[in-house]
């Protein structure tokens, strides 16, 4: 059985690790897994999805993608007989299952916890890409929280550069920090990388500023930083092995014959704080 | 035997290279099928590399042509959003890309400004546009399905694409090989003072160059969201170098040292033949980046290696 | 004897470049190398300097045989090149140019800028002491690349050959006869040299011994005090030298060229000319003397504040080239590689250029024919006796001369009124300088106005009609007639502006 | 002043642009904390430029350098994952990068393919196996803190990363300017046939020159891993363009046409400013790159203006 994994991001971290997390569920199972990885090119994407179907694979795994941006090579794969399933995607009519955690929830819990930590009002700097469409849910989430609360205000924003946006985002953090200086209560990062960016940088720049950083993905560095008492004080891990897993026996109930057993399962996201990894600050 | 190997190099790489991957998987690779399913892959890719072949052809460098694919695909779902009706929609997307060519052309013309930073500096600002029109994010829907026809399905068994391709390839290498513009392009190319001494006005014919590459990248942007239904800020970032590797893959291809349709052709082939045929036969992307790396060292050295002195 | 070539071949991908060459030059002599374009002058010493590898035949140094692999190693046998083909690196001063590959002076770990200069300065007093050593050669004219290449050859001492492929091509009487004293002081040093030039009064003034190459193979070698010009002249071309007389002005022909008060030379004064139906205007003056800037200017290549420039009476705007063109002017510029050819083109486009309308399929459709060009190469290459292949072989597989004459050739077929001509025999030998002078001849007899300009004094005098000098930017005078003579037009162009105010 | 804007337009457009920042912001900006912070924010760029400085000067072109900088931060990692103690570990990455570029200039040199196409496949090898080596994931953790402090904190009050920039630009610009070396570099850059006539050696000194520039993308990759505690192996990407864009920028800045340390550091210095600058003002990141595509451009446009025939 030969399972193709499809991503255009296979360098961050999450991708990458629900990637490897697949390819060894499906190794249990017996699959040969391959990773095709299109770097942040989605022509690139349509193609191989179209050359994975010429070679006749078995099943097609589509990674941190919106299955419809790449809608008519998925349809045709759909056609074609090979099943498909999205991790961290979309729901798809041509999609046998989406297995996620809601990226707008992600934003809206992201959101939800900064502004508790600063109190209810005060100032957040936000580090976005709107380019990648989940991303972009999370900002989308941030929106629906900020009309709740008239006090909290962005003052400043920055597009993450990617490649390289743990420095993109600490030069950012860094001349952020040089025009509002103390006036900053929170950083509100999108994805963990600009904000380990935003803590190297209030470490060098200001670090006994009170700032508040808080991102979305449980990268390691940034739980390290979380327990290591820093400005970061919260990430939400997705859970992505076992977005692998559920992907994974989902799979292998429909290649068995079957189906999944819904179009979209949800897998929750844990908040990592010093308090979950059992370490007190003050 | 080697004379053959370094009049057409390039070429026989090509052929060498299908048909080995022809021989590793007959089933799949070397299916009618998928050889036509190529040339639908290359279509982008080689469009892109034919509009920078003109510029080449004139002896500079366009490197705001990404900018431009992105900003061709962001700025057209943007009008459809306006509701402007398709072919108006494409016409303005073409004329702005042109007006951008032809200032581009023209600074580097006129002033004499290197070209790779002049074209840089453009495609810097290309680039905030295209934010700006998208407010960075992927554009989805109010896209017309008359629209993505354009770049889906297929016409007498040929895919859309293909057909794209084959047409900018003729209308260019008519431009390049047959039309006066051409034999002036490839003169200031040749050498531009003497071309200026002998009559050819540089700043109008190097502007035209500019102009088409432009558009060129442009359609490409509108193509490719037509073909996957969606338009990133950032979506033609893949095609700046790999098309330039086209166009100087092609140059070591036919005519040595000029940019040529032909070459550019054979240049993109060799690039898409290796993506297909590495992802038919189940190589991970790592390796598939190594063996394509090698390969189009070998191809280039192909012509060289023996040359002597 | 110093060095002795016996029976020296070289073929390139079939086309023999060497064919039996001999060669023996004796320390302290001056050893002339002639022989027309192609004969091989320069495939021979590009094998002493180790960047030709011979099929067959031997090079002996002071009586060992030496196989020379690389220019390291026939430097280190003393030996130095002055290469046909300007050598230069645009962005280097001339100061630098000189070290290129040399030994640097140093102190410590870091090269002597100030050793550099006074080493360069030294060498240059005596060859061309008015050359600007600190600016970049690409800024210089063709002559002064020149004087740089000499005096790079000059600066090191421990020279015992030294090499020099047509050194006065671009160099006019007075810093020819610089090089000739300093020629002549090496050899009473004791240092040998191998003179090549297509100027053969300068050979037979300044040379001791002469070696006459023709399609490869040794045809003669002597002492030079035996010969005479003519028997030169039969040794390198099998047949007698022809010689035209020159040719008289139309009578009556009416002014093509006129400029006035065009503001020239680096004090603006004004300068006003013509030049009419059937005339050749001779244009001298020393290197850097601002002919080619001159043209420039006339050609629109070069603008200018001021002035006026007409074609048969029609006021070009400057910087218009496409205006000349279209009232019929021609422009043959000094250096042919930089400025003349478009080498990596086929001759047939380097020859259509010009006038792309000549060679369209059909008259309506700007689509250029590939029959049209090869007709149009076929009847220029006719027309000037081109000796060429293929229409579709790059120009520089051609000998100097021919190269010359499709830089002439592609105004062919267009009317043509007026010529400006830019040294147009640099570089090419007796034989096909006198069919180049016949063309001018012919055109100028069919009512073209011609003006040239030339750094050859036989060649000014063969053809001009009225000679105008250039010192240092300032026309100094105007010479016609009986006024014509070598020295009257020599002592010109070293008179100094401030001293002839009024004349400008 | 048209004259002196010709000879140092592109210094002239850096204070500038420094005065007008100043004055704009002069609490946040115009701080010599701030501008000191600037020379950090640039260090990692401008040694980058600096390697390909050497490159351009024997005038050719290395796309390789971003996927060397990746792979020097992943490849230290690596080692310091499998326990390879950190001077050791350091030498290890520098000899292997220092090998790639040997390759790449070896080619280029040696069978003139032409520098881009050779060293984007070179770059695509670089990338595969720094995917390979990192599995594509982003590497953290087992980073000796001895290591960090080699790209943190101050030193006598100025960043260490500048102090990096400091020594290296001194000692390439010793080499470019002052030692036998660079001329050579500089002659073959400037006519590599007539530096060839003149006897000097193209290959070995053309990979000494590729060698440094590997080095150097390689030592920034560690920094980097250094400064922001992870690697990733694409981290370098975003030195291409941009460490060129300097180097042009240099290129105009004093010696015409000839890459130079000082202009170099003049045009990274531009780069920096203009991204400090606008962030400190609060311009959105679309705003961002229209402004800094238009800095460059009027940098580069000054010496061009009213140059004339
Ligand atoms: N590298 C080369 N490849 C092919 N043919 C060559 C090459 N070098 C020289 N030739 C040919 O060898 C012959 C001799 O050329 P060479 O340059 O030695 O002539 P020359 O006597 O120096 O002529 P000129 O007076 O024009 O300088 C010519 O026919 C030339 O075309
Ligand atoms: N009238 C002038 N105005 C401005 N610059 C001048 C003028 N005359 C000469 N120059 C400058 O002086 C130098 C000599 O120019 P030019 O090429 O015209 O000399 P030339 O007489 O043709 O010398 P050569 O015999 O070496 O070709 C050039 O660098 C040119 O820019
Ligand atoms: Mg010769
Ligand atoms: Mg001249």
């Amino acid at each position: 059985t030969d399972v193709s994994i499809l991503t255009p991001y296979i360098s961050s971290i999450p991708t990458n690790e629900m990637a490897q997390s697949f390819k060894a569920e499906g190794e249990k199972r017996g699959w040969n897994v391959t990773i095709i990885d299109t770097r942040n090119d989605f022509g690139q994407l349509a193609s191989r999805i179209e050359d994975t179907v010429n070679a006749k694979a078995s099943a097609i795994v589509l990674i941190s993608t919106d299955p419809a941006q790449v809608q008519d090579q998925v349809a045709l794969a759909h056609k074609a007989g090979i099943p498909v399933i999205s991790l961290d995607g979309a729901k798809n009519a041509d999609v046998a299952v989406n297995v996620t955690s809601n990226n707008f929830d992600l934003g809206v819990q992201l959101s939800e916890e900064l502004i508790k930590s600063i109190g209810g009002k005060g100032n957040i700097v936000k580090f976005y890409h709107s380019a990648h469409p989940g991303v972009h849910q999370r900002e989308l989430g941030l929106d629906e929280v900020l009309k709740k609360y008239p006090d909290v205000k962005i003052i400043a924003d920055h597009f993450v550069k990617v490649p390289g946006p743990v420095d993109d985002g600490r030069i950012a953090m860094e001349n952020i920090l040089r025009q509002h200086g103390d006036a900053i209560d929170g950083v509100w990062a999108a994805f963990d990388d600009p904000g380990i960016g935003a803590e190297l940088a209030t470490e060098s720049e200001k670090p006994d500023s009170k700032l508040v950083i808080m991102g979305i993905d449980g990268n390691a560095q940034a739980v390290d930083m979380i327990k290591s008492c820093t400005h970061y004080k919260a990430t939400l891990r997705q859970d992505f092995p076992k977005m692998a897993t559920v992907g994974a026996e989902q799979l292998e109930k429909i290649l068995a014959g079957g189906k999944a057993d819904k179009d979209e399962l949800y897998v929750p996201a844990v908040t990592v704080t010093p308090e979950s990894l059992g370490v007190t600050c003050n | 035997m080697t004379g053959l190997a370094r009049q057409y190099g390039t070429l026989i790489a090509l052929i060498v290279i299908i048909v080995a991957f022809s021989i590793a998987s007959p089933g799949a690779f070397g299916t009618a099928s998928n050889l036509i399913n190529i040339t639908q892959q290359m279509a982008l890719l080689a469009i892109v590399a034919i509009g920078a072949t003109m510029v080449m052809a004139v002896g500079e460098f366009d490197l705001s042509t990404a900018a431009l694919v992105s900003f061709g695909g962001i700025f057209i779902v943007f009008l459809f959003k306006l509701g402007v009706p398709t072919p108006l929609a494409c016409l303005i997307v073409l004329a702005a890309a042109g007006c951008f060519g032809a200032v581009s052309g023209y600074i580097v013309a006129k002033f004499e400004v290197l070209s790779f930073i002049a074209t840089l500096a453009a495609g810097t600002i290309i680039g905030g546009v295209t934010f700006w029109l998208s407010d960075g994010a992927t554009l989805f829907g109010d896209i017309p399905a008359g629209f993505r026809d354009l770049a889906r399905g297929h016409a007498l068994g040929i895919p859309t694409l293909t057909w794209w391709l084959i047409g900018v390839a003729i209308v260019v290498w008519l431009l390049l090989d047959k039309v006066e513009f051409g034999r002036r392009l490839y003169a200031i190319g040749g050498n531009r003072e003497a071309s200026r001494l002998a009559g050819v006005r540089i700043v109008p014919n190097t502007m035209v160059a500019f102009i088409l590459c432009a558009m060129l990248a442009a359609l490409v942007g509108m193509l490719l969201t037509g073909r996957i239904g969606s338009a990133s800020p950032t979506g033609g970032g893949g095609y700046l170098l790999s098309a330039y590797a086209a166009v100087f893959l092609g140059m070591t291809a036919f005519r040595e040292g000029e940019a040529n349709v032909p070459g550019t052709l054979v240049g993109a082939g060799i690039i898409a033949v290796i993506g297909n045929g590495l992802t038919i036969l189940g190589v991970s992307t790592f390796l598939q980046d190594i063996i394509t790396g090698a390969i189009i060292l070998a191809a280039v050295l192909v012509r060289r290696i023996g040359k002597g002195a | 004897m110093l060095l002795e070539i016996r029976a020296l071949e070289k073929r390139f991908s079939g086309a023999r470049a060497l064919a039996g060459a001999d060669l023996a030059v004796e320390a302290g002599s001056v050893h002339g190398l002639l022989g027309e374009n192609g004969a091989g002058k320069s495939t021979l010493i590009k094998s002493l300097s180790g960047l030709v590898s011979p099929d067959a035949g031997e090079i002996r140094i002071d009586g060992k045989a030496e196989i020379i692999t690389s220019v390291r190693h026939a430097e280190d046998l003393g030996f130095r090149f002055i290469h046909q083909e300007l050598s230069l690196v645009p962005h280097f001063t001339a100061v630098e140019n000189a070290f290129v590959g040399r030994p640097y002076p140093k102190r410590g770990l870091f090269v002597d800028r100030a050793a550099m200069r006074a080493k360069v300065a030294a060498t240059a007093r005596d060859i061309a002491p008015d050359l600007p050593l600190d600016i970049p050669v690409g800024r210089m004219t063709t002559g002064q690349k020149q004087l740089v290449e000499i005096i790079r050859a000059l600066m090191n001492e421990p020279a015992r050959l030294v090499v020099m492929d047509e050194p006065t091509a671009s160099l006019s009487d007075g810093e020819a006869r610089r090089l000739h004293q300093a020629v002549r002081a090496l050899a009473a040093r004791g240092v040998a040299v191998i003179f090549i030039s297509h100027r053969l009064d300068e050979v037979l003034d300044i040379c001791d011994r002469y070696t006459v190459l023709r399609n490869g193979a040794t045809t003669g070698t002597g002492a030079i005090a035996d010969v005479n010009r003519a028997d030169l002249v039969r040794l390198m071309s099998g047949h007698e030298e022809i010689r035209g007389g020159r040719a008289a002005p139309v009578a009556g022909g009416k002014p093509v060229l006129e400029v006035r008060d065009l503001p020239f030379g680096r004090r603006g004064s004004k300068v006003s000319l013509s030049v009419r139906e059937g005339e050749i205007v001779g244009l001298y003056g020393l290197v850097g003397a601002g002919r080619s800037s001159f043209m420039k200017v006339l050609w629109g290549s070069r603008t200018s504040e001021g002035g006026t420039v007409f074609i048969d009476g029609a006021s070009m705007r400057s910087g218009d080239i496409g205006a000349r063109i279209a009232a019929g002017g021609a422009y043959v510029p000094e250096d042919r590689r930089g400025e003349g050819l478009i080498t990596a083109r086929s001759i047939a486009e380097n020859l259509a250029i010009t006038n792309l309308k000549s060679v369209r399929s059909s008259s309506g459709l700007p689509l250029t024919s590939r029959s049209g060009l090869a007709a149009r190469t076929a009847d220029i290459k006719q027309q000037l006796s081109i000796k060429m292949g293929s229409p579709w072989a790059h120009p520089l597989t051609l000998s100097g001369g021919n190269q010359q004459k499709l830089l002439f050739g592609r105004w062919f077929g267009g009317k043509i009124r007026l010529l400006i001509l830019d040294e147009p025999s640099r570089g090419v030998d007796v034989g096909a300088k006198e069919e180049i002078h016949a063309i001018v001849r012919r055109l100028a007899s069919e009512g073209v106005a011609v003006l040239m300009t030339t750094s050859d004094m036989d060649e000014l005098l063969a053809l001009s009609n009225r000679v105008l000098v250039l010192a240092n930017g300032e026309f100094t005078s105007e010479l016609s007639g009986d006024e014509l003579s070598p020295q009257r037009i020599v002592a010109a162009a070293f008179h100094h502006p401030e001293q002839k105010e009024s004349l400008a």
